[in-house]
């Protein structure tokens, strides 16, 4: 069992990028048959990242060589308490796929079936071999294959504007995944080395330069963009919005959490606290970004229609009190950090499983309706009460009402800014979610308490296969929440490692 | 005036570059630390270690050969993402440019095609089986004959290169790049090792060498054909017009 | 004492399941009814069980699932948490009784009564809560739960009250996390304890600042002016809601909080302290207080609406028990403490009146209602009994809290107190008694003064409360009635 | 005056470095100020060739050849360093892969919506 759980975190990758190569073979003859090999795929790839996470939990992290070669000679990956959102994304993906079996053929012709499955078996292969790796250009290749399935995803519909939002998003995300590889390119020319702990390690001998300020900015940049951060966030919108509502769960839930995956290993393990780059001016800018993207996500949501658009805004938001929480770190006193650290861990989480079930609740109303606007869907509360409570509890836990999931990101990153010493980073994280709350309550009073829209006739629950998964997700809203030690066990380590603090670090209130 | 705001951003990043790229060290001296620190074992122990004389070709199989397994997943994502924007090709309902074109295509290209090709993939496999001693290499080798694909079909229309190209091997021989690596890498993995290694000291270690030439030469084709398929299938998704 | 029992989440858990059950199967008019009946009563009953232990000073406590290290969901019932929760279970029980006649006929009630549990539920959980994280995840649940209630119309004046409900509780509610976030930064532990837990070290001006978002707070829910505007509106609700969660659990919710936060997070004597050192935070809270008793007070005169007056008539009342909180003397404490209890009495008696006569003939106004004293002689009478307790009158209920609460005001030397709660007196009667006289001896317009009462279940309720207001004044000194138990609370704050 | 000198020396000897700056900015540009999509993607793949660029020119070693080790292995600075080779392989690779996608979406775009003009594709919306 030890010697097989060595091998997992590269396992479950290749399972899942194997798998997605195989799936337009083994469906060539019956086309809905990569639903049943998706699913197995995926659900293989759940075992194998259980068995690396039992692991790391009993073991510590696990380092592993491929092709045997000791770095920094060979590729390393690197499985430590951060890779622990690689069992999100799994389970995540066996959801997405199992609520995709009915629901796809809604927006895409049979034709296209294993096509779509291929490419989500390939966005997760390449969100858990981003999240596992220890190596800067393996790094970027993983970013590379998740945003290229990403922006075909988004465009595999036949609506009009979807191929728009699909080239937006590939412009700019194609602009950030160059920026991070001419950051690696400089860390490269200035260490002489690729693998994140050998390059750490050599910063320290070399000392800082200019290139190597430009190269984390350069960094900053490119996950930003993924990440959407307030300047930069004009792609998500659209594209989360018009994808087919599973693939925006993927998206919102997970894809753009690579971002901040990819600013925790850059600044965390590569640049490293105490390290030679004192990185806090860039990480104080960033968290007053961070607050402003809060707002603006919070205020652009207030004025929407359509209900997926209103749970994109609600992604930008979110994304900000993450990034919040990340960014409250004090180069010198790496515990000072350490709650907000937590905050925004938790929440990373927390708002991927809150995200996707709010997205896979909004497809479940417009497969059975056809509408997607809050003024056409009045009222339908009545008619699908399990779709509809469902979407309620992650509603409410999106704004951060106790005891769901989402108040534990905001008790952790209000006790951050005060433990930081900067109040006013509270003080817009409440006012983003008293505004988050405001239009989730337009969307719970469309549903529930208005008079019922006459066209909609006919309509009843949702098909077994869509409620499962949407189900699955709500008890997760509240079980995060409820039993939130849970969670947060499994978080802390990651908090600790990412600041330099001993894995078992545990201040009062951690 | 938008124009200006953006040429003054463009230039304060181009300040910030310069200033980065100033502090570097000297272009092509050879104290650099990325020419110091890890080269000097891929260059003196390579050709033993990785089993190629061609460096490039040891450090994208072996030393880094994970990094090349993704980068063929990156191209048969492209196809994927070109699949699922355009679809398949499909000669009920489909046919292309060149076939619709009124223009009668000369017998001279015909002919020179026609005699060419065949020298064309025996060049591409050539340079895909030659990758470890030579420059080439899978991507390459399977870029000319992909290439080559699209010669034919330019000149002899494109149901004739859909009819001797069906999708049923099309649709396998996509996936060759992965799955190249797969084969070749799992059976370390089988055998106790590392995924991805190719030396198996348990298994008849008289022939080890022969053994990591196979497992290279598994990887090499499957990318070269891998590569080549898909970019005849890209081709075919992307010159392809509705019939009326 | 603490003694470790499960009592302590049975409750909360009781009406939680019965809300479950409601949702599920609630569409059964006869199981629907059965169910919310039967669980209030159980709830009662495992509520009151724990009343000898907590008056002989047992503190039962259930810790319930760790959350921190330092912080854990848990619910310690020690006297005042106990006083509240037999409050509003009690209140719960003869509620539900009213609600049944009075939500005949009304769309939705399947939502009506299962939400309905859930706020006792989460009241319940208010005053069992342990810690200030506890306390505060509960408040924010109760807000919750208590929207779908106040927008049951679902007109665009519900929904509108519903919205101006939210934006204030909810605002409240983020500076108390805030608030909580800052105790447990600065002296690393949320929980109640006696004498507070801060201490004087943290520096004079963050406690106040502590202390006034704290009041911010709770401040929205006990209604203290400027923070009062949503109670008024939210009074389109149905009346078993206005009744039961406007007079009694929401509001009382706000202003146990803020007793909470005087006695068991700050502590009298850091409270004293810190007015030793210039910042007499309690002195600005008692002014507060003051004024919202007599502003509110003027604002119920000018209404004609009936539960509008109610609604202002229980904004200033509120603020009495703020007042008692305020002044930092165990009398007034006691005087404070003990009015909770008499004034949702009190006030539910009256609202109930006032859904009654609404049921009936559908006048909301007092303008318009002419001798309806003659028509319903044993409501009105209730409601007569509950305006001389309003105006604290003896031997009603009210007598005994005015009573302490002077007696305390003048221990702490505060003779404008005094002045204060003389002048709302008259204010009450002035707001109260011209209702009972054109009930009484104005004729009704149509000439008609047959009796016709309303249904038993509207009515009993209201004759059961009554008879209790009278009760309590009467027998204020026997050892099972609230008072006692507030003794035993004022005894732990005060360390006697 | 002598830090200018050794401004410009450093200039000169990283030439092709701040060659490629360049050319990620005027991509840049390109990207930011065309409203023609295919302009966009043009001033994209001039920014992804200026990075290859860059990474191939700090593998480079003055008088180095190709690393490819025949029989008798000369000294070590014979060859240049294979690693950036061996990097922009993967990062054409993956150019051309995003490239691919890019036109299929300007495909289906065209054949939607008869343009390709940023401006005018908004107004479509």
């Amino acid at each position: 069992m030890i010697e097989f759980s060595q091998h997992c975190p590269v396992l479950m990758t290749i399972t899942l990028i194997i798998g997605g190569a195989l799936t337009p073979i083994v469906s060539i003859s019956r086309k809905k048959f990569s639903f049943w090999w998706a699913f197995f795929v995926s659900l293989l790839a759940f075992f194998f990242c259980s068995c690396a996470v039992w692991r790391l939990y009993t073991m510590g992290p696990i380092s592993y060589w491929l092709s045997g070669w000791e770095p920094p000679y060979g590729i390393e990956v690197y499985f430590d308490y951060v890779s622990t959102i690689t069992f999100l994304m799994t389970a995540l993906g066996i959801l997405v796929i199992v609520y995709s079996k009915r629901y796809i053929l809604h927006d895409i012709s049979e034709e296209k079936l294993p096509t779509y499955y291929t490419l989500v078996l390939l966005i997760l292969g390449g969100m858990v071999g981003f999240s596992v790796t220890g190596d800067m250009f393996n790094l970027y290749v993983f970013l590379e294959i998740l945003s290229l399935s990403g922006y075909a995803l988004i465009a595999i519909t036949e609506e009009k504007l979807n191929a728009m939002a699909s080239f937006k998003y590939l412009v700019m995300g194609s602009v950030s995944s160059v920026s991070v590889l001419l950051g690696v390119a400089l860390l490269y020319n200035v260490t002489g080395t690729l693998n994140m702990a050998d390059i750490a390690l050599r910063l320290q001998q070399f000392g800082p330069t200019t290139a190597v300020y430009v190269a984390l900015v350069l960094f900053i940049i490119g996950f930003s963009v993924k990440a959407a951060l307030f300047p930069v966030h004009a792609w998500l919108p659209d594209a989360h919005a018009l994808a087919p509502s599973p693939v925006s769960a993927l998206l919102s839930g997970l894809v753009i959490k690579i971002g901040i995956v990819g600013m925790l290993r850059v600044l965390y393990c590569v640049y490293k606290l105490g390290g030679p780059v004192d990185f806090t001016s860039v990480t104080n800018f960033m968290g007053w970004l961070a607050a402003v993207t809060v707002l603006v996500g919070a205020f652009f949501a207030f004025f929407q229609d359509d209900i997926k658009m209103i749970f994109a805004y609600s992604s930008i938001s979110n994304i900000g009190y993450i990034l919040m929480g990340i960014s409250l770190v004090s180069f010198t006193q790496p515990e000072r950090g350490y709650l907000g650290m937590m905050g925004g861990l938790v929440h990373v989480f927390n708002h991927a499983i809150i995200k996707s079930t709010l997205f896979l609740c909004a497809g479940a109303l417009i497969y059975k309706t056809g509408f997607r606007k809050l003024s056409d869907l009045r009222g339908i509360g009545k008619k699908m009460p399990i779709t509809c409570g469902v979407l309620t509890i992650a509603a409410l836990s999106i704004a951060g009402i106790p005891p769901t999931a989402g108040f534990i990101c905001k008790w952790y990153i209000i006790l951050g800014t005060i433990e930081f010493g900067k109040p006013i980073f509270a003080v817009a994280l409440l006012l983003g979610a008293m505004l988050v709350f405001a239009y989730y309550i337009k969307i719970i009073n469309a549903l529930f308490f208005r008079e019922p829209n006459e066209s909609i006739t006919e309509v009843d629950e949702a098909p077994l296969s869509m409620l499962v998964p949407i189900i699955i997700l709500a008890i997760g809203c509240l079980v995060m929440g409820i039993f939130a030690y849970l969670p947060l066990a499994v978080i802390r380590p990651a908090a600790a490692t990412m600041l330099g603090l001993p894995s078992t670090y545990l201040p009062l209130g951690g | 005036m938008k124009k200006g705001i953006i040429i003054f951003a463009v230039f304060l990043f181009w300040l910030l570059l310069v200033s980065a790229m100033v502090s570097l060290p000297p272009m092509g001296s050879p104290e650099n630390p990325a020419y110091s620190h890890i080269v000097p074992r891929y260059l003196e122990e390579g050709v033993e270690e990785a089993g190629a004389h061609n460096i490039i070709t040891g450090i994208i199989l072996n030393y880094r050969g994970y990094d090349t397994m993704g980068e063929v997943t990156v191209i048969l994502t492209a196809l994927m993402g070109v699949l699922a924007v355009l679809g398949r090709e499909n000669l009920l309902h489909h046919t292309s440019k060149v076939d619709e074109s009124t223009i009668e295509r000369s017998v001279i290209v015909k002919c020179v095609v026609r005699l060419l090709v065949p020298f064309i993939i025996l060049f591409a496999l050539y340079i895909i089986l030659h990758g470890a001693e030579s420059p080439g290499g899978g991507f390459q080798g399977g870029a000319i004959l992909g290439a080559s694909v699209i010669a034919l079909t330019l000149t002899f229309g494109f149901s004739l290169t859909v009819k001797k190209l069906p999708l049923k091997y099309r649709t396998v021989f996509e996936s060759a790049g992965p799955l190249g690596f797969f084969i070749s890498g799992v059976i370390g993995l089988f055998c106790g090792l590392n995924f991805l290694t190719y030396i198996i000291p348990s298994v008849a270690p008289a022939y080890q060498d022969l053994i990591r030439h196979l497992l290279l030469l598994i990887i090499e084709i499957g990318i070269g054909v891998g590569g080549g398929t898909i970019i005849a299938s890209v081709f075919l998704a992307m010159e392809k017009v509705g019939k009326e | 004492m603490e003694v470790y029992s499960i009592r302590p989440l049975l409750a909360p858990m009781i009406s939680i399941v019965c809300a479950i059950l409601i949702f599920w199967r609630g569409d059964n008019t006869f199981l629907r009814r059965s169910l919310s009946i039967s669980a209030s009563i159980i709830k009662w009953i495992v509520v009151f069980s724990m009343l000898p232990g907590s008056l002989a000073g047992k503190i039962y406590v259930t810790q319930l699932v760790p959350f921190t290290p330092g912080i854990s969901i848990l619910l310690r019932v020690d006297a005042l948490g106990m006083f509240f929760g037999m409050v509003s279970s009690t209140l719960w029980v003869i509620t539900t009784i009213y609600a049944i006649g009075y939500m005949e006929g009304e769309h939705a009630r399947k939502r009506f009564f299962a939400f309905f549990a859930l706020c006792v539920s989460t009241t319940v959980g208010i005053a069992f809560a342990g810690n200030m994280f506890t306390l505060f995840v509960f408040y924010e649940m109760l807000t919750v739960c208590t929207y779908p209630l106040v927008i049951h119309e679902e007109t665009p004046e519900a929904m509108k009250a519903g919205r101006k409900y939210l934006v204030y509780t909810l605002t409240g509610g983020s500076f108390i996390l805030f608030a909580t976030a800052l105790t447990f930064s600065l002296s690393g532990t949320v929980s109640f304890s006696q004498p507070g837990i801060l201490s004087i070290n943290s520096g004079v001006g963050i406690l106040a600042v502590l202390f006034a978002m704290f009041m911010l707070g709770f401040g929205v829910k006990s209604a203290i002016m400027p923070l009062h505007g949503w109670l008024p509106s939210a009074m389109v609700a149905p009346t078993p809601v206005s009744s039961l969660l406007h007079a009694v659990a929401v509001v009382k919710a706000g202003v146990f909080g803020i007793t909470r936060v005087t006695y068991n997070i700050f502590g009298v004597s850091l409270l004293k302290e810190m007015a030793s050192k210039g910042i007499n935070v309690a002195y600005i809270l008692m002014w507060a207080a003051m004024i919202t008793i007599i502003c509110g007070s003027l604002m119920a005169l000018m209404q004609d609406n009936l539960k509008k007056r109610l609604a202002y008539s229980t904004i200033s009342q509120l603020s009495y028990i703020v007042l008692g909180v305020s002044l930092l003397t165990p009398d007034g404490a006691a005087g404070g403490i003990v009015h909770i209890v008499n004034q949702a009495f009190m006030k539910i008696t009256m609202f109930f009146v006032a859904g009654a006569i609404y049921k009936k003939t559908h006048k909301k106004n007092i303008s318009e209602m002419h001798g309806i004293g003659h028509k319903m002689p044993i409501t009105m009478a209730t409601f007569t009994v509950a305006s001389l307790g309003m105006m604290g009158l003896p031997p009603t209920a009210g007598f005994i809290s005015k009573w302490y609460l002077c007696l305390g005001a003048l221990d702490a030397g505060q003779i404008i107190a005094v002045v204060v709660l003389l002048i709302s007196s008259f204010l009450n009667a002035a707001y109260f008694l011209p209702i009972v006289y054109r009930a009484y001896f104005v004729k009704p317009p149509d000439g008609d003064v047959t009796t016709d009462e309303a249904h038993w279940t509207l009515l009993l309720p209201c004759v059961i409360c009554s008879l209790y207001v009278i009760a309590l004044g009467l027998f204020a000194d026997l050892p099972f009635v609230p008072l006692a138990l507030v003794r035993e609370a004022v005894k732990q704050f005060f360390v006697l | 005056m002598n830090d200018l000198t050794e401004l410009f020396n450093k200039l000169f000897v990283n030439f092709n470095y701040i060659v490629a700056a360049t050319l990620f900015v005027i991509g840049l540009y390109t990207v930011i100020a065309k409203s023609n999509l295919i302009k966009k993607f043009m001033g994209l793949n001039i920014i992804e060739t200026s990075v290859f660029l860059f990474i191939v020119s700090s593998g480079a070693i003055v008088g180095g050849k190709a690393p490819i080790i025949g029989e008798g292995v000369s000294s070590k600075t014979a060859f240049v360093n294979p690693i950036p080779q061996a990097l922009i392989l993967t990062g054409i690779v993956v150019a051309m892969s995003t490239t691919a996608v890019a036109l299929s979406l300007m495909i289906k775009l065209y054949e939607q919506c008869g343009t390709l003009n940023a401006d005018k594709l908004k107004e479509l919306k």
